[in-house]
């Protein structure tokens, strides 16, 4: 099996979080924001593996499962709260939520 | 005898004092006899010490009594303590027995009046400090009397409280003496930091030891700071403008304060301290000018009042320049003697025109009275008396005797310019004492008059036309020549003919009054109602429009001031620092939109501003002051070296500027894609 | 706290004693005078009365830095309550700014304490707090200048020193008369007390470096607080000012650091808490009655009030510095300290006394004097304000014309004994009940230059 | 894994178990008296065991928790703070809709999520622990059933989820440089190397996400909205328990790790404090709501704790300590005033609710009023040692320029506090607000308790800093 350079991965998962920064940054609606937030922790998992990769040690892939389980159970939770927006206000769009402010 | 030194001025504070406990519940009677009494006694002890102090005089010419040590701290020593010699028994003697008929002409005059204990009570106030100042041993304790009687003309020329302008007349007499004060406290000042001491007679030997050089520019500088009090208090130009509006208190206050003892302090404190200015003839020679300066323009202005009160005050101001112009000449025996005689007449002077006054049911005018001659024959002949003796008639007043002295005293003492200043004033002052007399007892006769004199106003009056006429008599030049004899200029000037011009010149002013106040009177009535003449009378009339001057000078821009002040302007910078943390508060609550979206753009936003600022730390390119700052502060932490990841290049090339993440952030990979090796 | 040097070190000397009494009596004089103006929530008002009072005392007794920072802070916490809860129409305006004046000033002076602190400790190995301790602690030129400038700050705001003062008419204005008489009687003091106490020992070099500057202020404060004073329209706005003028001749006598200035410093502000307090007391009791502090309403209460007419009067004048009342006494000496320093500065001080006579008698007259208005009828003062006033008076007259009891006994001692003219007496006194203070005032004689040798030979008498 | 190690991990073993407890409980007893009372029995429990823990301690639990000095007194800390919160939430939540038993396990296990930060010794229970706090947070702000609530917690959990993202990133890349995760390994292989580019950024990510969680500027933008809208229990829960675990962790690590002694790190840091302290108070001048004046003055304290950490040593460390405790003391007893006065419909946040209060519940206003002083910093009050140590550590290490920008700002901050005492002791006029409610006994003795604390710790403060001291030689 071919290696693939430490280096690759991390860039690759440079450019994933970025992508996933983008996608924070600009979608409106929650659940986009949510799996941006999604992918970012996950190009953040991939960087673990790389590191562990590179130390070859097994933390790396040890922290990319801790990573994907509380990233399921913020999901979870996160799902629920902006279901009861949804349920509230009829709407995802992350600009409706400014009554709090000054 | 000499023991009881301290009753002199404790007795009238005695009556004060039970005046101002007991006062509201006496009855009229019984307040005038304690705040009389009191100073009678005084008047009584004063008159047994003299005689001691005559009969068996003590060694060196005085008697001094400490009463208690008042400041006491290091060097610094002042004492309450009293000295009595020849000069402040004459001046005590003359302020006791003055206040004395005063008081007692005023137990008639002021009766009736709601503050008639008020009254005796503050005029007893006034002889106890005056008593201080003349009695008193040292510069401190002097300076207590001195402002002591300031605040009782004060308390007095206010004396009618409800009327506003006496509280103006009342505050602008104590602002502009305190003017002259402060300047004289500054010499105090200068006197005790330079000689170590305040006791006046150890101040005025080491002034005599040391003539010249450092110490004499002290003495002149000290005499000046003196002559600024003296002249605030005896109103003598430039600080004169007081007196006039001092009018406005009861008459015997003007009488007694404003004419025969508190404004002649400066005169004593001159006297005093004659050793001192004997140092400074500079200074001499500008007593001598103010004084003559101040009676010629005194002279003139009394010359066009109509109200009797203040014709009298500006005389006064007038005759305290006589006693300056003897000052400035060296003669200091003439000016008290001339002190004295003067505290007669112009106490006579002002009692009779309030007899006038109060009969006139308290009209001021002159111009309304006329022909009071028969109607007021004590008030005509007291007054007659007085101005007799203001203009210095020859041989039959007391005004005479010491003017005489006086005038010769300046032809040989300050030269024939200021001698003839002198003559000139003397003639004025005969002119316009005589205008009075014959504008308020002949002629056509103007309002009624009313009251009949009592026996409490008719026996002051008569005493003092008696001390008017005869105290001319009393040989005080020579018993305050056992003190320091008079300087021997006098022996080397003839002034036989400045005796007789002193004596003819008099006669001449009441002879041409009469001409042109009585015999021509329509034509000094006939002069233009406009014009220079008009002009010139008004500008005389206003006392040289000083006061205008002061008002622009001084008055106004410092009300102005105070005006303007009244936000306080260093409260700005204050209030604008609160004004701007407002302002900020409310433009970065801006940024708390609430909305997510920019929270999240912000967020990250600080975040490559805090990424760049950490690579500029790294000393390439230290943007930051601050960062600049902190790092010299710290004396910088162990320089962080940058060691790449070895052998790797492609993280090196791709991380370290983290702008390019911004880039990538904003969706453009292009620069870490570039940095890939194939 | 042993543990990082911090002890409970009280102690007095003559300057904390006539200091600590002062409180006392005006602390009585406070309690007097809110008998009847405090009506509501009595229990409350002398809780922090007593509060301040505590604080103000402590301050005055600390000998350890960090204890005097809790004592100077203590006062402040009560101190803005009675303004806030029982002032007048601008009391959270007024309360808020006299608290955050200090407490920035005093927070500086918390750095200060600390600097000084690890100096100390860094030089000698002793961490403490301790005054005595502190004392000599060598530093350089600029770390002593700057550790002295937030001791200034503090000690300036409370003074307070021009430009820092506009706390105070506020603060004087909107307070209840008992916390007017507090604030202005003590609080002031504290500054004064602060400057003598810690200013000037713990940092003698910086102190006399910014000497001059400080001199500039006071008497740009003498005369300031003078002009303003007679600008102003509400009573105790006017008399704030006039303490600011005051407070500018104690500054001055201190800055001088000269026995004869420090003394005439220490009298003057003891005769300044009681000559100012009462005249609070008067404003607050017109104020009862007549419901109003604009001068503009008042006029001719000679006639109903003669009693407090006269009592106004007479603080009126040792406000404005009668001699033979103690006010005159204190500026007397102050004048003629620096005088030996700076004979320019004296006079122009002097012109306060000028200014001082006019914005006094003003005040007298347009409220006492003048035709009475209508309803100006009011009812005069009664026996409890008469005994606090007459007390406050008895206390001006006698500093004014015997003080040598006082001066004895809780004077400045030490270095008294240098004039212009380079006199040495008295010297000999600066040890017993005082020893606190004695050496150090020698010690840290500000240099007059050449003014000494200027004028030699004083003829002893 | 040995008994002792159980033994030191006991507190949280606790507080696991009292949550499954209360978990299978609830589906039997659902009484909300039964269900505060578990969780405050739990907490207790938990506190009560740091003894046992302190005598096998210090102790590393395997490689991710280390049990010693330090990390028992955070524990303890926390502990005492969440007892406080449950208190404050009892009276609170009595009465109101919503899943009342759901609401004491969620804070317990915050709170275990808080005591996993506190003891952590590795990147995975940092993550861990921070992870656990920020979801269960999410739960607890949306507890109330309003819109503010949910709006709050909708802010909350989006933010924090990036903020998570940064930090693990952050990690990642910290692991990618050092290959380790342990603190103290990192600590030391960082001194062999110096910092790379990727530390230093992985460091810079991290230091996003926990100035994230401690709401400190620039950083701090959802926090006045969260806490308004969260009920005021957790504002006081928030405010004090998860800011405190995430600076007691932070403080461990730079501490152990030495990273402040990189310079860029220490600007970063020092920007931060600045910038919080004076965007904390400034922004809190003129709020007329009593929790976003909360809010902002807690970004402000932020900064001064900060102050502390780039002081660094012992010293520094001491003075952290005691300032985090004085800050929990006070800020919890404000947040728990706040409380006290709720009615059931409606939260009492306005200030001008406040008018007046203290002439009709004085006790309660002067124990408000103490915790503002506190807060404010005045003499005699925790809050004052609290800042004197702060200010003390940062003149040690002559941080002139932090030193008076702490001064300038107490003094600005002096004017918000004193604000809101002046409106309690101002006389109520115009119409009598209604009747107050009852106020509940348990928040009662809590605020009582904090009342004293705050004094004793204001007067008396060797206890305390002797247990700071030793917690200071566990690592230094």
């Amino acid at each position: 099996m071919a290696t693939v350079p430490a280096e690759y991965a991390l860039a690759l998962a440079a450019v994933l979080f970025a992508l996933g920064l983008t996608g924070v940054l600009v979608r409106r609606n929650m659940i986009y924001v949510l799996m941006s937030i999604e992918v970012m922790l996950n190009a953040a998992g991939l960087a673990f593996i790389a590191a562990g990769y590179r130390w070859a040690e097994p933390d790396g892939q040890v922290m990319f499962v801790f990573i994907l389980t509380l990233a399921a159970a913020e999901v979870s939770v996160a799902l629920a709260v902006i279901f009861r927006f949804f349920h509230r206000t009829g709407t995802l769009d992350l600009d409706k939520v400014g009554s709090l402010k000054g | 005898m000499k023991e009881f030194l301290w009753l002199i001025p404790a007795l009238p504070f005695a009556g004060f004092l039970a005046l101002l406990l007991a006062g509201r519940s006496m009855p009229e009677r019984l307040s005038a006899l304690v705040g009389t009494g009191a100073v009678g006694l005084s008047a009584i002890a004063v008159l047994l010490i003299g005689i001691d102090f005559i009969g068996s005089p003590p060694p060196g010419g005085f008697h001094a009594q400490g009463l208690w040590s008042w400041v006491e701290l290091g060097w610094f020593r002042a004492d309450a303590a009293l000295r009595l010699d020849a000069l402040s028994l004459t001046m005590a003697a003359v302020v006791t027995f003055t206040a004395f008929l005063i008081l007692v002409y005023s137990a008639e005059f002021m009766a009736g009046d709601e503050g008639y204990s008020r009254f005796f009570a503050y005029m007893d106030l006034f002889v106890a400090f005056m008593l201080v100042l003349v009695l008193a041993d040292n510069f401190l304790f002097l300076y207590l009397g001195w402002e002591g009687v300031g605040l009782c003309s004060f308390l007095l020329i206010g004396f009618r409280y409800k009327e506003s302008h006496t509280g103006y007349a009342a505050r602008k007499a104590f602002i502009m003496t305190r003017a002259g004060d402060t300047a004289f406290l500054i010499g105090i000042i200068l006197l005790a930091a330079s000689f170590g001491t305040l006791d006046i007679q150890t101040v005025m030997e080491v002034g005599e030891g040391a003539a010249s050089g450092q110490q004499g520019a002290i003495a002149a500088l000290a005499a000046l700071s003196i002559l600024a009090g003296a002249l605030g208090k005896s109103a003598q130009a430039p600080l004169q403008t007081w007196l006039p509006d001092a009018m406005a208190g009861p008459t015997p206050v003007s009488a007694l304060i404003h004419a025969a003892t508190m404004v002649a302090a400066g005169v004593y404190l001159i006297a005093r301290t004659h050793a001192l200015f004997e140092l400074a003839p500079a200074v001499m020679a500008l007593i001598a000018a103010l004084g003559a300066a101040t009676l010629l323009i005194s002279g003139l202005s009394a010359l066009v009042q109509s109200d009797i009160k203040r014709a009298l005050a500006y005389s006064t101001m007038g005759q305290v320049g006589f006693m300056f112009l003897a000052l400035g000449a060296g003669y200091w025996q003439a000016a008290i003697f001339h002190f004295m005689t003067h505290a007669f007449f112009k106490a006579l002077l002002f009692l009779s025109a309030g007899a006038v006054i109060t009969a006139l049911g308290g009209e001021h005018d002159m111009k309304r009275m006329g022909g009071l001659r028969k109607r007021l024959p004590l008030a005509f002949w007291s007054f007659l008396i007085g101005a007799a003796s203001l203009s210095a008639l020859p041989l039959v007043t007391a005004g005479y005797y010491s003017k005489d002295l006086i005038l010769k005293g300046a032809l040989a003492g300050s030269g024939a310019f200021l001698w003839g200043a002198g003559i000139t004033g003397a003639f004025v002052t005969a002119l316009y004492a005589f205008r009075m007399v014959f504008l308020v007892f002949f002629g056509k006769a103007g309002a009624d008059a009313a009251r009949r004199t009592g026996m409490g106003i008719a026996a002051p009056l008569v005493l003092l036309s008696a001390l008017a006429l005869f105290s001319g008599f009393i040989g005080v030049p020579s018993f305050l020549g056992a003190v320091a004899p008079p300087p021997d200029t006098a022996a080397q000037v003839d002034t036989t003919l400045a005796g007789v011009l002193s004596a003819l010149v008099p006669v001449l002013g009441a002879a041409a009054a009469y001409v042109v106040f009585f015999k021509r009177r329509a034509w000094v009535e006939g002069l233009p109602e406009k014009g220079f003449v008009a002009g010139l009378h008004a500008f005389l009339r206003s006392g040289w429009g000083f006061d205008r001057l002061y008002e622009r000078l001084f008055v106004r821009p410092y009300l102005l001031a105070a005006r303007a002040g009244r936000e306080d302007f260093m409260d700005a910078p204050y209030a604008g620092a609160a004004k701007a943390a407002e302002l900020l508060s409310r433009l970065l609550a801006k940024t708390q939109s609430g909305q997510v979206r920019r929270m999240r753009w912000m967020t990250i936003g600080a975040l490559l501003a805090l990424r760049a600022r950490s690579y500029d730390a790294h000393g390439r390119s230290p943007s930051s002051g601050v960062a600049a700052w902190a790092s010299a502060r710290l004396g910088g932490p162990s320089r962080v070296v940058l060691p790449f990841w070895r052998s790797r290049s492609i993280l090196r090339s791709s991380f370290p500027f983290w702008t390019e993440e911004i880039a990538a952030a904003d969706g453009s990979l292009k620069p870490i894609l570039n940095g890939c090796p194939a | 706290m042993p543990g990082i040097g911090v002890g409970i070190h009280l102690a007095v000397d003559g300057l904390g004693l006539a200091l600590a009494l002062l409180t006392a009596f005006l602390g009585m004089a406070a309690i007097a005078a809110s008998w009847t103006g405090i009506s509501e929530r009595t229990g409350f008002f002398h809780l922090c009365l007593m509060s301040v009072i505590a604080g103000v005392m402590g301050a005055f007794l600390a000998l350890d830095l960090l204890l005097f920072y809790v004592f100077w802070e203590l006062m402040l916490v009560p101190m803005f309550l009675m303004i806030a809860v029982w002032g007048h129409g601008g009391r959270y305006r007024a309360a808020l700014k006299f608290f955050i004046f200090t407490q920035a000033g005093s927070l500086l002076m918390l750095v200060s304490i600390l600097g000084l602190y690890f100096v100390h400790g860094t030089e000698t190995g002793i961490y403490t707090f301790d005054y005595m301790e502190l004392l000599d602690t060598p530093m350089g030129r600029a770390t002593e200048f700057w550790l002295m400038l937030g001791f200034l700050a503090a000690f300036a705001v409370k003074l307070p020193a021009v430009p820092f003062h506009t706390w105070l008419p506020e603060a004087h204005a909107e307070a209840p008369t008992g916390g007017s008489v507090i604030l202005a009687g003590l609080l002031l003091k504290t500054g004064a007390y602060g400057m003598i106490r810690f200013l000037f020992p713990l940092f003698p070099n910086a102190a006399e470096a910014i000497a001059p500057a400080v001199y500039a202020l006071a008497v740009i404060g003498i005369v300031y607080g003078a002009v303003l004073a007679l600008g102003q329209t509400d009573l105790k706005r006017l008399i704030a000012y006039t303490s600011v003028s005051h407070m500018g001749f104690v500054l001055l006598g201190i800055f001088a650091w000269e026995g004869l200035a420090l003394n005439g410093a220490l009298v003057l502000m003891v005769c300044h808490g009681a000559s100012t307090g009462a005249l609070f007391i008067i404003a607050g009791a017109i104020e009862e009655r007549a419901h109003t502090r604009e001068m503009a309403r008042m006029g001719g209460f000679w006639s109903s009030a003669p009693k407090m007419g006269g009592a106004a009067l007479f603080f009126a004048l040792a406000s404005l510095g009668l001699p033979g009342l103690g006010n005159f006494l204190g500026e007397f000496l102050v004048l003629l300290g620096v005088f030996g320093v700076n004979p320019l500065l004296a006079a122009s001080a002097a012109l306060g006394l000028v200014a001082s006579v006019i914005y006094s008698l003003w005040m007298v007259q347009k409220v006492f004097h003048g035709p009475a208005l209508p309803g100006a009828a009011m009812p005069d003062i009664g026996g409890r304000e008469a005994a606090t006033l007459a007390s406050m008076a008895a206390l001006v007259l006698w500093l004014g014309l015997y003080p040598a009891p006082f001066l004895d006994r809780m004077g400045i001692k030490g270095h008294i004994g240098k004039t212009a003219s380079g006199i040495e007496t008295g010297s000999a006194k600066g040890t017993g009940a005082n020893g606190l203070e004695a050496g150090r005032l020698a010690e840290h004689r500000p240099d007059m230059g050449d003014a000494p040798e200027r004028q030699g030979g004083r003829k002893e008498k | 894994m040995s008994a002792t190690d159980l033994v030191a991990i006991l507190p949280m073993l606790v507080l696991t178990m009292a949550a499954v407890a209360a978990t299978v409980l609830a589906a039997f007893r659902t009484s909300h008296a039964f269900n505060a009372a578990l969780a405050v029995s739990a907490f207790a429990l938990a506190l009560f065991s740091l003894v046992p823990a302190s005598n096998a301690a210090p102790r590393a639990v395997t490689a991710l928790i280390s049990v010693d000095a330090y990390s028992l007194l955070f524990t303890g800390l926390l502990l005492g703070a969440a007892i406080a919160v449950t208190l404050f939430s009892y009276g609170y939540n009595e009465g109101r809709e919503g899943g009342l038993a759901e609401f004491y396990i969620v804070l317990l296990i915050a709170t275990l999520g808080a005591i996993v930060l506190a003891v952590s010794a590795h990147v995975a229970t940092f993550f861990l622990g921070l992870e656990i706090l920020g979801v269960s947070l999410y739960v607890l702000i949306a507890s109330d059933l309003g819109e503010r609530a949910n709006e709050a917690s909708i802010k909350y959990l989006i933010l924090a989820g990036i903020a998570s993202s940064f930090l693990v990133f952050g990690m990642a890349l910290v692991y990618t440089e050092l290959g380790t995760m342990e603190f103290s390994e990192m600590a030391r292989r960082t001194g062999e190397s110096g910092a790379g580019p990727l530390l230093l950024a992985g460091l810079a990510m991290i230091t996003v996400a926990a100035g994230f969680k401690l709401a400190a500027a620039p950083f701090h933008m959802w926090a006045p909205d969260v806490y308004e809208g969260a009920p005021a229990p957790v504002g006081a829960f928030l405010a004090a328990v998860s800011k405190g675990a995430v600076a007691a962790l932070l403080l461990r690590f730079f501490l152990q790790t030495g990273s402040l002694a990189l310079h860029p790190l220490f600007i970063v840091f020092g920007a931060v404090a600045v910038a919080s302290m004076f965007t904390g108070n400034i922004l809190a001048l003129f709020q007329t709501s009593i929790k976003r004046t909360l809010a902002y003055s807690s970004i402000a304290h932020v900064g001064y704790l900060l102050i502390a950490f780039l002081a660094g040593g012992r010293a520094g460390m001491v003075a952290a300590g005691y300032y985090l405790a004085a800050y929990f003391v006070s800020i919890i007893g404000a947040f728990g005033a706040v409380t006290l006065l709720s009615g059931k419909d409606r939260e009492l946040d306005l200030l001008d609710d406040y008018r007046g209060l203290a002439w009709q519940r004085p006790w309660l206003a002067g124990a408000f009023a103490a915790m503002l002083l506190s807060l404010a910093g005045m003499p005699l009050t925790a809050g004052f040692l609290g800042k004197f140590f702060v200010a003390a550590a940062g003149v040690r290490e002559a941080l002139w320029f932090f030193v008076i920008a702490f001064a300038i700002n107490s003094a600005i901050a002096v004017y918000y506090y004193l604000r809101i005492i002046t409106v309690l002791f101002s006389p109520s006029y115009g119409e009598a607000p209604g009747p107050l409610p009852r106020l509940p006994l348990a928040g009662t003795v809590a605020l009582g308790a904090l009342t004293l604390l705050l004094v004793f710790l204001g007067v008396y403060p060797g206890p305390l800093l002797a247990l700071l001291e030793e917690a200071a030689s566990a690592f230094l």
